[in-house]
């Protein structure tokens, strides 16, 4: 009973680590045949929908309407057609036509087709929604890491600061600071935006990072002789960022929405911009004459959040280091 | 002040000359209780209240007693992990904490921990290479880039885990290999002292002789000193050279593990062992079983006198107004009881 | 070769006078449905347990101690767990076939649980006397004072100090032993015929464990109950238990007094378990040690599933699962023994080699 | 719809109209608020039946040169709480009011009165007097007011809420007042719930003829922040009157509450244009600005996107003014290729042309008339909207970037309210900056000149004037819309729409 | 518990302090000139501008004016508007609106995101959870003034159940609708973190020794793990309301609701720089205050973290 320890696992060779050690276990090919036992009856457990069948299926569709948004955002001529620009050939007489054969979306206020109107819309929107999501992200990590790492007088500096910018409200501060901007584009909207919406995520992550903190491979990690940066970089922010990633994919949508909730107190983005929510604060006085301004850009949006929340879940399945 | 300073600590016989690789002197650690308005006096976790040990190079100490004691802090405080509130942590009889520099990279390389459980001490999401591998990032001198595969396969060799597995996560492996893991990062830099605070309690029977086994060959091997940390008594015992059992921030007793284990001079550290079942049964006579009743006290407000006499069968009168002091019981074994020395050995 | 059903001790105890026997688990197979397959947990389980009997379970990690007991008590998560065949007769009612409601009056007062980490094992939310007399309240129906006064009963009981004044007191203000007997309070509060400690004392230091084990054993005799303590811990089963089923991936590999499994091993696994303890005498050698790890219970080998890490592999083992036979029958069957292995009469003979 | 919200007391003859929070209820602090028409009798007053302006709280107003004006105020009118109205109600109330220092919104209405710069050092040192100087009290019944200079308008400016008369109370006892108000109107204030609503009581006390007081007997102020509220409100049944439909919202109430509920404003009061600061480099030449003018398809505008509710401008007055010529801005039709020529003969323009504007407002408007300025011209044009006061701010402080675009209306009907914006330093001068002494010449005497026709005759020659230089694109004249219930028979005043002056209909 | 809110107390002075400031200097940056909006097109005479400036103190150096700004706020004193109005009672004036709403919404929200959450929770996995995530984020996707409108239309004008606009019906009934739509809009996170936080108390050990005692599903769910999967969305919970009452801008001028949102609105573009930081300093206030009874009531559901 005094075998060597250090030959036995290293014997192992077979594809999983679970899998049995011995590589003369029999290949499963070679499974002996087992006689039916006659005891009681089997239950036969319902098929759930759970793992690949359900999580495939998820993926595949969420990663698909990112996909396909993210595409119209680069590259709106390949749906609205080569050449097209939404504020060409634009008929003023024709003013919120119903969509028709020749408009399949109808025509918007301004005489023009609203079909390539929606398609470049996305641009902005998704640019807007990613960008601002990005941003906070970025800030939420660091910030949070900071504060949750390092504690003490960080921690308070942060945190405060977390207070305050949560304490502002959001539409105050949007507004004050694009007003500070005398052409309103897309990047001011998302400075703006940008500016104040880190707050949460900062929480989020830092909770998190407090957690992960004290697990002990960051102290063995410490006691190597790494550095904060690395311990951070390392262990730190891969460990507590999925929490927040969902929660920012779930931000995305509220990010898109809030652009044109700007756009309708006349902060937003201004013309010749295209956006969905531009398109969506000048439909709502046309909502009884002339509906269809709402509804396109309306389901295209509720669409792309939907994506990216479900986008959001099934990459957090993803990350997780167990794999489920 | 204690006499445990003035007092000399046994140390294995044939190293009684040298200096010691590594030293505790008078170490305390408290931490401070949180506390909500910024007056008043300050209360704290006595963690570690007091600590003399001395430790020589290719020797293993191994330290027991109940949850909460302290034995992690010692080992945190040994680490370099956590700066004691006072005393000294004396390495090669260099205080580590004054280390700065290529020093203190240095005391870095040559002390490392191995933790309770394996699978939290390690990144999940990190490869096993990248896990075997992250010393040797940090401390690029001891493994140039070039080499760096190879070394670490060599590691993985030496610890019985298969090389080709390098690519896999932590969770693909049992509770075995992922301690297996951890010790191949912890003696990756080639350090002189390992720390192992409980090191098996996680594994199962089966796999802990693994690695006691694997402990075991690596201090033949590479002549590593290690401080091991243990609930389960018959493997400090079979892994110790000398054994120090703590209580409440304390040592309370240390010897060689067979001072410790067969002539035990305290009360609880008899206790302690009466409560192991199995100590019983491979221990030619009978021991007494003793139950101790009531819980250990705070280690905020740590009982006056003896710390141990609000539990201790043999309590007089003087153990609740007298600290009792380290006794010599012999060349080798001191305790802390005022009866140390008229006990019947067990 | 479709033997496992040669000889069950269960087969054995239909002799016996059905009254004793409290709880017999035939042939019980747990499965699992995770994203890789399908991990059969528990395959073919089978013992029982007589009433003031003391049945300690060994076995490693992952082994399917917990998933056993949480299958009787039916308190596995279905989905992912099913139950796709066997039986958990307690007192001859099959648990896995009574309407819940009969199965929530049993579960809870004829046969209740100790869990393995009293922290997480109680809710932190609410007060450790409100956790004993709900038991009160819902199965006896007891007012809110009375269910009160009852909690503090069994609190005295298991030997919480001043249990009056900390009946309202949450479970984080106790030291993880008193928790522990808090569970125990819980488990012991219906006076249940059966009690099922899943690893009670494998989070505690050793002088609590042996508090713990002490209140145990003392609560068991006391009441005449059942008790099934699963443990991995070789000494806890010798100090406690009469009888021990040694359980390796899945299944029982080894049944019997447990004296006499634990000191002639007649079974490979058990017999490496046993020889594991690091006695005395092999300081400063190498200790005995069960090479490898166990297998995946998603893919199973065809043979016996410790084949891998058996030094009396033949090639019969990689074929074939070798079934728990008797290996000394015996008059009294609480003495007799079975082992699950082709080479049982070789391991027994290599006993302290 | 309409009725709903009458459900007062039995046979109760309430209306209740659109309102935004007052700032305040007296007159002089808020003068454009419903609540201060409705409280407060001025002196003169526009009869919406002859849509003429005849005497009210005065008997008579006069004046030979324009310059001096002699008022005679009726006898024995008294405030709603019986204190006799008095010269010295008006007095006090208007020297108040031009005290800079008290900072009423009113203050600005006095500013042709003589010794108004007294009350109103520019430099922010102490007034050196408390009273007009050109104010001068006769005796109980009459007052005398001496204007800097000749301005045949005067009976018009004693027309507006900044010109009420105030009771003792005010002076003695300011917060209270504030609190309860107390004028001479037909109506008198019975309670405010702030933001709310303001209920107004009609005032039997009220001698004026019928022609200046509405049909109902109590007035409820709805306040909302928006008129789309109020609409919503209003098909919900629950208001009776609203004024400043958007010509979006009119096809809507069109086809939800029906034709009747549509009240068209008789008298076009408002403009839209687009102003041309002198300032701006590269817009100097008129000859672009005729241009950018021809090049914008006004008419396919007011039919499609304006839905109707507009025609287009060809003056810098509305037609409803006396001086309107028909045709007097030659190139206020569309014609891309004239457009264009002129353009070439302006020597082209390469620049961007910025067009700033409200962001609030009109946005869709002014989009397509960039729009079209763009296409037509083949020039680059860029919107810059921008939140109120820095439009105000960039305007006052002559830092304007390009054309703006606005829409301008009336205090009272007179073309000197439309012409004074290209008089030099004339009312709203500040836009465009523009001036030229031969128009000042000619305001001044049309001003002064206190035979109608004769004074239209001189304004239209200024008008003529300035359209040479087209400091100003006219662009629309919007078509003003009332909503009703069924039981609000609106009325309005020389294109003023005033909801007090509604007669109960059910 | 005493000394722990004194603490939190002083921690909020900074918060404040920083706040204002950034408002301030925000508001102070602001392009244009408040005098201007005075009056619109028209300009007021230059003397009143002039008597203007002097009074507000607005040619005075930024930090002069901040510096007079909080000394009068230390006195509890908001200053006054270009009315002369106490932007003090201005801002109480709307706040019991604003206060009513926001609360409405909050326990709307509360309502249907708790149930939603459960919901998902408990059919964690199953095609319920997932309609429940698809429910809550449809909502999350459609813009809010598109709920806001049509739930205007179809509940206010077609069915007359509410009023459509203003609160002259008073609450509950003027508060309603505005409400739902504010709850609608904001529960899809709310579900979404009490459906995390459900489905990770439903694995928890406590939850599997509630069932080992033969409690009844119904019992579990609602005795034992409702209360701690509670745990983490209290943060949220206090968080949101405090968020609400800033929030609600454009509910507010949709539903005709005289709220703090729509005062903001204004004086901004008014560019009232004092009424804008005074509100901003109320909602900082009142998101502190918030803030720290949400950390009081933590305490009182985790008894863990009691203080
Ligand atoms: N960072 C810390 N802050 C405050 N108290 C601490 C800290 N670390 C440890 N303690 C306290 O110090 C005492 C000793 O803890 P330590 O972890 O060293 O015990 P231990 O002997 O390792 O126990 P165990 O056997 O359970 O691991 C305990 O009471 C613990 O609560
Ligand atoms: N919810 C689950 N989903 C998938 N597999 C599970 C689940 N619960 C248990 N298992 C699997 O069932 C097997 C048996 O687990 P069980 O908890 O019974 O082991 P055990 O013998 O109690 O081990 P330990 O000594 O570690 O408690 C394990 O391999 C485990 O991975
Ligand atoms: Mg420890
Ligand atoms: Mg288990
Ligand atoms: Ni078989």
């Amino acid at each position: 009973m005094s075998q060597s320890t250090q030959t036995n696992p290293g014997a192992d060779t077979a594809a999983d680590p679970l899998a049995p050690t011995n590589p003369i276990t029999a290949p499963a090919g070679l499974k002996a045949p087992v006689a039916p036992v006659p005891v009681g009856p089997r239950r036969v457990a319902k098929k759930i929908n759970r793992g690949p069948i359900w999580l495939k299926p998820r993926f595949l569709i969420s990663g698909s309407i990112v996909a396909l948004m993210l595409l119209m955002a680069a590259f709106p001529q390949l749906f609205a057609g080569f050449g097209a620009d939404p504020n060409a050939n634009c008929d003023i007489m024709n003013t919120n036509q119903a969509p028709s054969a020749e408009h399949i979306f109808g025509v918007d206020i301004q005489g023009c087709d609203y079909y390539t109107n929606v398609i470049f819309g996305a641009r902005a929107s998704i640019l807007v929604g990613i960008v601002v999501t990005a941003i906070s992200f970025v800030i939420s990590a660091l910030l949070g890491s900071l504060a949750g790492y390092f504690g003490g007088w960080v921690d308070t500096i942060i945190s405060r600061a977390c207070d305050m910018a949560f304490g502002l409200p959001f539409i105050l501060a949007a507004i004050v600071v694009l007003q500070l901007f005398s052409e309103r584009t897309v990047w001011t909207v998302i400075f703006a935006l940008a500016l104040f919406s880190w707050a949460g995520g900062v929480r989020f992550m830092r909770s998190s990072v407090l957690e992960v903190r004290n697990r002990e491979y960051v102290q063995a990690s410490k006691l190597l002789g790494a550095g904060h940066g690395r311990i951070i970089k390392t262990h730190i922010i891969p460990n507590s960022l999925t929490p927040l990633l969902v929660l920012q994919t779930l931000g995305i949508g509220g990010v898109i929405s809030a652009e044109a909730g700007l756009t309708f107190i006349g902060i937003g983005l201004t013309p010749p911009s295209v956006s969905w929510g531009l398109q969506l604060a000048a439909a709502r006085e046309y909502i009884s004459a002339a509906p269809h301004l709402l509804v396109f850009p309306a389901i295209f949006l509720t669409i792309t959040v939907l994506g990216f929340v479900l986008f959001g879940e099934a990459l957090r399945d993803e990350f997780d280091p167990k794999g489920k | 002040m204690s006499t445990s300073e003035t007092l000399t600590l046994p140390v294995r016989a044939d190293e009684a000359t040298a200096t010691p690789l590594m030293e505790l002197r008078s170490v305390k650690q408290h931490y401070p209780v949180a506390r909500h308005l910024p007056v008043g006096p300050r209360k704290f976790v006595k963690a570690l209240d007091g600590v003399d040990l001395s430790l020589a190079e290719g020797e293993t100490l191994g330290v027991i007693g109940e949850s909460g004691c302290g034995k992690s802090t010692l080992a945190r405080v040994m680490a370099g992990l956590e700066k004691p509130t006072a005393g000294q942590v004396l390495f090669r009889g260099q205080d580590i904490n004054g280390l700065k520099g290529d020093e203190r990279r240095e005391m870095r390389r040559n002390i490392q921990l191995i933790f309770q459980d394996p699978y939290s001490s390690l990144n999940p999401r990190m490869s096993v290479e990248e896990l075997v591998g992250e010393p040797f990032a940090i401390h690029p001198e001891v493994a140039p880039k070039a080499g760096r595969k190879a070394k670490i396969k060599e590691l993985l060799e030496l610890v019985g885990l298969n090389p080709n597995h390098a690519d896999r996560y932590p969770h693909n492996f049992s509770g075995g290999q992922q301690q297996r893991i951890g010790i191949a990062r912890g003696i990756a830099l080639n350090p002189q002292m390992l720390i192992c605070d409980e090191p098996v309690s996680a594994l199962d029977v089966s796999v802990r002789a693994q690695v006691v086994n694997l402990l075991d060959d690596l201090q033949k091997e590479l002549g590593l000193s290690y401080l091991f940390i243990a609930h389960d008594l018959q493997i400090v015992r079979h892994i110790s050279d000398r054994v120090a059992t703590m209580y409440l921030g304390r040592v309370v007793e240390l010897g060689t593990y067979a001072d410790v284990y067969d002539r035990t001079g305290q009360p609880y550290t008899r206790a302690l062992m009466s409560a192991a079942p199995e100590l019983r049964r491979n221990d030619g006579t009978d021991r007494e079983r003793i139950v101790l009743q009531g819980d250990p006290p705070s280690p905020i407000d740590p009982p006056a006198g003896c710390r141990f006499h609000t539990r201790c069968p043999m309590a007089q009168a003087i153990c609740a107004t007298k600290e009792p002091e380290l006794v010599q019981i012999s060349d080798t074994h001191v305790a802390r009881c005022h009866f140390a020395t008229n006990t019947p050995t067990n | 070769m479709g033997t496992h059903q040669l000889a069950t001790p269960a087969a054995n105890a239909a002799t016996d006078p059905a009254d004793d026997v409290l709880l017999r688990v035939k042939d019980l197979e747990v499965e699992f449905n995770t994203t890789r397959g399908i991990a059969t947990a528990v395959n073919g389980m089978n013992f029982e347990v007589k009433r003031g009997q003391a049945l300690g379970i060994l076995g490693e990690s992952g082994s399917g101690k917990s998933v056993t007991a949480r299958a009787i008590m039916g308190i596995l998560d279905m989905p992912p767990a099913h139950i796709p065949r066997g039986e958990i007769l307690l007192e001859g009612e099959d648990l896995l076939t009574v309407t819940p409601k009969r199965h929530r009056q049993l579960v809870g007062s004829r046969v209740s649980m100790v869990f393995q980490d009293a922290l997480t094992a109680l809710n932190p939310v609410h007060p450790v006397g409100r956790q004993i007399g709900e038991l009160y309240r819902v199965h006896r129906g007891y007012s809110r004072r009375d269910a009160k006064a009852a909690a503090i009963k069994m609190m005295d009981r298991v030997k919480i100090p001043a249990a009056v004044k900390r009946v309202n007191d949450y479970p984080h203000q106790f030291s993880g032993g008193m928790r522990q007997r808090i569970v125990i309070a819980m488990a012991l509060a219906l006076d249940p015929v059966l009690l099922i400690a899943d690893e009670p004392t494998t989070a505690l230091d050793v002088t609590v464990q042996a508090q713990i084990l002490e209140l145990l054993k003392e609560q068991q005799e006391e009441r005449n109950m059942g008790l099934i303590l699963i443990t991995h811990d070789i000494s806890v089963v010798k100090e406690v238990t009469d009888q021990v089923a040694v359980m390796y991936a899945g299944r029982v590999v080894e049944h019997g007094p447990t004296a006499e499994v634990l000191n002639r091993p007649g079974h490979p696994y058990s017999r490496g378990l046993a020889a594991s303890i690091a006695g005395e005498e092999l300081k400063g050698q190498r200790l005995p040690a069960i090479p490898g790890t166990p297998p995946d219970l998603l893919n199973l080998p065809a043979g016996c599933s410790f084949a891998n890490r058996c030094s009396f592999v033949t090639d019969n083992c990689l074929e074939s699962i070798p079934a728990l036979e008797t290996i000394e029958a015996s008059r009294h069957i609480d003495t007799a023994r079975h082992s699950a292995c082709f080479h049982t009469p070789k391991v027994l003979a290599h006993v302290n080699v | 719809a309409g009725t709903g919200n009458n459900a007062g007391a039995e046979g109760e003859k309430k209306l209740s109209f659109q309102l935004t929070e007052p700032k305040s209820l007296v007159p002089h602090e808020d003068p454009g608020s419903q609540v201060a028409m409705a409280t407060c009798a001025n002196l003169m007053e526009v009869n919406t039946e002859t849509q003429t302006l005849e005497p009210l709280a005065a008997k008579s107003v006069t004046s030979t040169d324009a310059k001096t004006w002699k008022i005679q105020l009726q006898d024995d009118w008294t405030f709603q709480d019986g204190a006799p109205v008095t010269a010295n109600s008006f007095a006090d109330a208007w020297n108040k009011t031009a005290t800079g220092s008290n900072a009423w919104q009113g203050n600005g209405y006095f500013a042709t009165f003589v010794g108004y710069k007294d009350l109103n050092p520019t430099d922010g040192s102490t007034p050196k007097a408390d009273k007009l100087s050109g104010v001068k009290v006769i005796d109980e019944n009459n007052l005398e007011v001496t204007l800097t200079a000749a301005n045949a308008d005067f009976p018009k400016l004693l027309s507006t809420s900044a010109l009420c008369p105030l009771p003792e109370q005010a002076f003695s006892d300011p917060k209270g007042y504030e609190a309860n108000p107390i004028s001479n109107g037909p109506y008198q204030f019975a309670s405010w719930n702030h933001n709310v609503e303001v209920v107004l009581e009609k005032w039997d006390g009220f001698k004026g003829a019928a022609g200046f007081s509405g049909g109902a007997d109590k007035l409820v102020g709805q306040i909302y922040t928006a008129v789309d509220a109020a609409y919503t409100d209003m098909t919900a049944g629950n208001l009776d009157m609203i004024r400043n439909v958007p010509a979006t919202m009119v096809s809507k109430a069109k086809s939800q509450l029906g034709e009747e509920s549509l009240y068209e404003v008789k008298t076009g009061s408002k403009q839209y244009t687009l102003q041309i600061p002198g300032y701006v480099k590269g817009l100097e030449n008129p000859d672009l600005r005729k241009a950018i003018s021809m090049s914008i398809d006004r008419e396919a505008i007011a039919t499609s996107l304006l839905q109707g509710y507009a025609t287009s401008s060809d003056s810098l007055v509305p037609p409803s003014l006396d001086s309107y010529k028909k045709g007097s801005c030659d190139s206020c039709t569309f014609d891309a290729a004239g457009a264009k020529a002129l353009l070439e003969k302006a020597g082209g323009f390469d620049g961007t042309l910025i067009i700033e504007h409200n962001s609030t407002s009109d946005q869709q408007l002014v989009q397509v008339i960039s729009k079209q300025i763009q296409d037509n011209l083949g020039i680059k044009v860029q919107l810059k909207p921008m939140m109120g006061t820095e439009l105000e701010a960039r305007r006052n402080g002559k830092k304007l970037e390009g054309a703006v675009f606005g829409l301008w209306g009336w205090s009272y009907k007179s073309p000197d309210q439309y012409l004074s914006q290209y008089e030099t330093g004339g009312d709203g001068n500040v836009t465009t900056g523009y001036s030229n002494p031969a128009v000042d010449k000619l305001m001044v005497a049309a001003r002064g000149e206190q035979d109608e026709a004769k004074s239209a005759g001189l304004y239209a020659d200024a008008e003529a004037l300035i359209m040479k230089d087209m400091p100003s694109i006219p662009l629309f004249i919007p078509t003003d819309f009332g909503l009703r219930s069924k039981c609000a028979a609106m009325n309005d005043s020389q294109g003023d729409l005033q909801f007090y002056r509604a007669g109960y209909g059910c | 518990m005493l000394g722990y809110t004194v603490r939190r107390i002083l921690q909020m002075i900074p918060v404040v302090i920083g706040a204002t400031f950034i408002i301030f200097a925000l508001t102070f940056l602001m392009p244009g000139d408040p005098v201007a909006a005075l009056t619109g097109a028209r300009p007021l005479p230059e003397s009143t501008v002039a008597q203007i400036r002097l009074a507000y103190h607005l040619d005075d150096p930024f930090l002069v004016q901040y510096g007079n700004y909080m000394l009068g706020l230390i006195q509890g004193n908001f200053g006054i508007d270009f009315f002369g109005r106490p932007i003090l009672g201005l801002i109480l004036e709307r706040l019991p609106t604003t206060f009513a709403l926001a609360m409405t919404a909050w326990v709307l929200k509360l309502a249907i995101g708790l149930a939603i959450g459960v919901y998902g929770g408990l059919r964690h996995g199953r095609a319920g959870d997932h309609f429940a995530l698809v429910f809550t984020v449809i909502f999350l996707g459609i813009p809010g003034f598109v709920i806001a409108l049509g739930a205007q239309t179809v509940f206010g004008v077609q069915l007359g159940w509410v009023d459509p606009a203003g609160i002259r019906a008073g609450w509950p009934m003027a508060f309603i609708l505005p409400a739902l739509v504010m709850a609608v809009e904001a529960s899809a996170g709310l579900a979404r973190l009490t459906r995390t936080s459900l489905v990770d108390v439903l694995r928890a050990e406590y939850l599997r020794t509630a069932r080992a005692k033969g409690l009844s599903p119904n019992r579990v769910i609602w005795g034992h793990a409702l209360r701690n999967a509670m745990i983490p969305v209290v943060t949220y919970l206090g968080l949101s309301l405090a968020g609400m009452l800033g929030g609600a801008v454009l509910i507010e001028a949709i539903f005709n609701i005289p709220g703090i949102g729509g005062l903001m609105v204004t004086a901004i573009n008014n560019k009232e720089g004092t009424v804008v930081v005074g509100i901003a300093t109320m909602l900082v206030l009142v998101y502190l205050v918030f803030n720290l009874l949400v950390d009081l009531l933590y305490g009182i559901i985790d008894p863990r973290v009691r203080i």
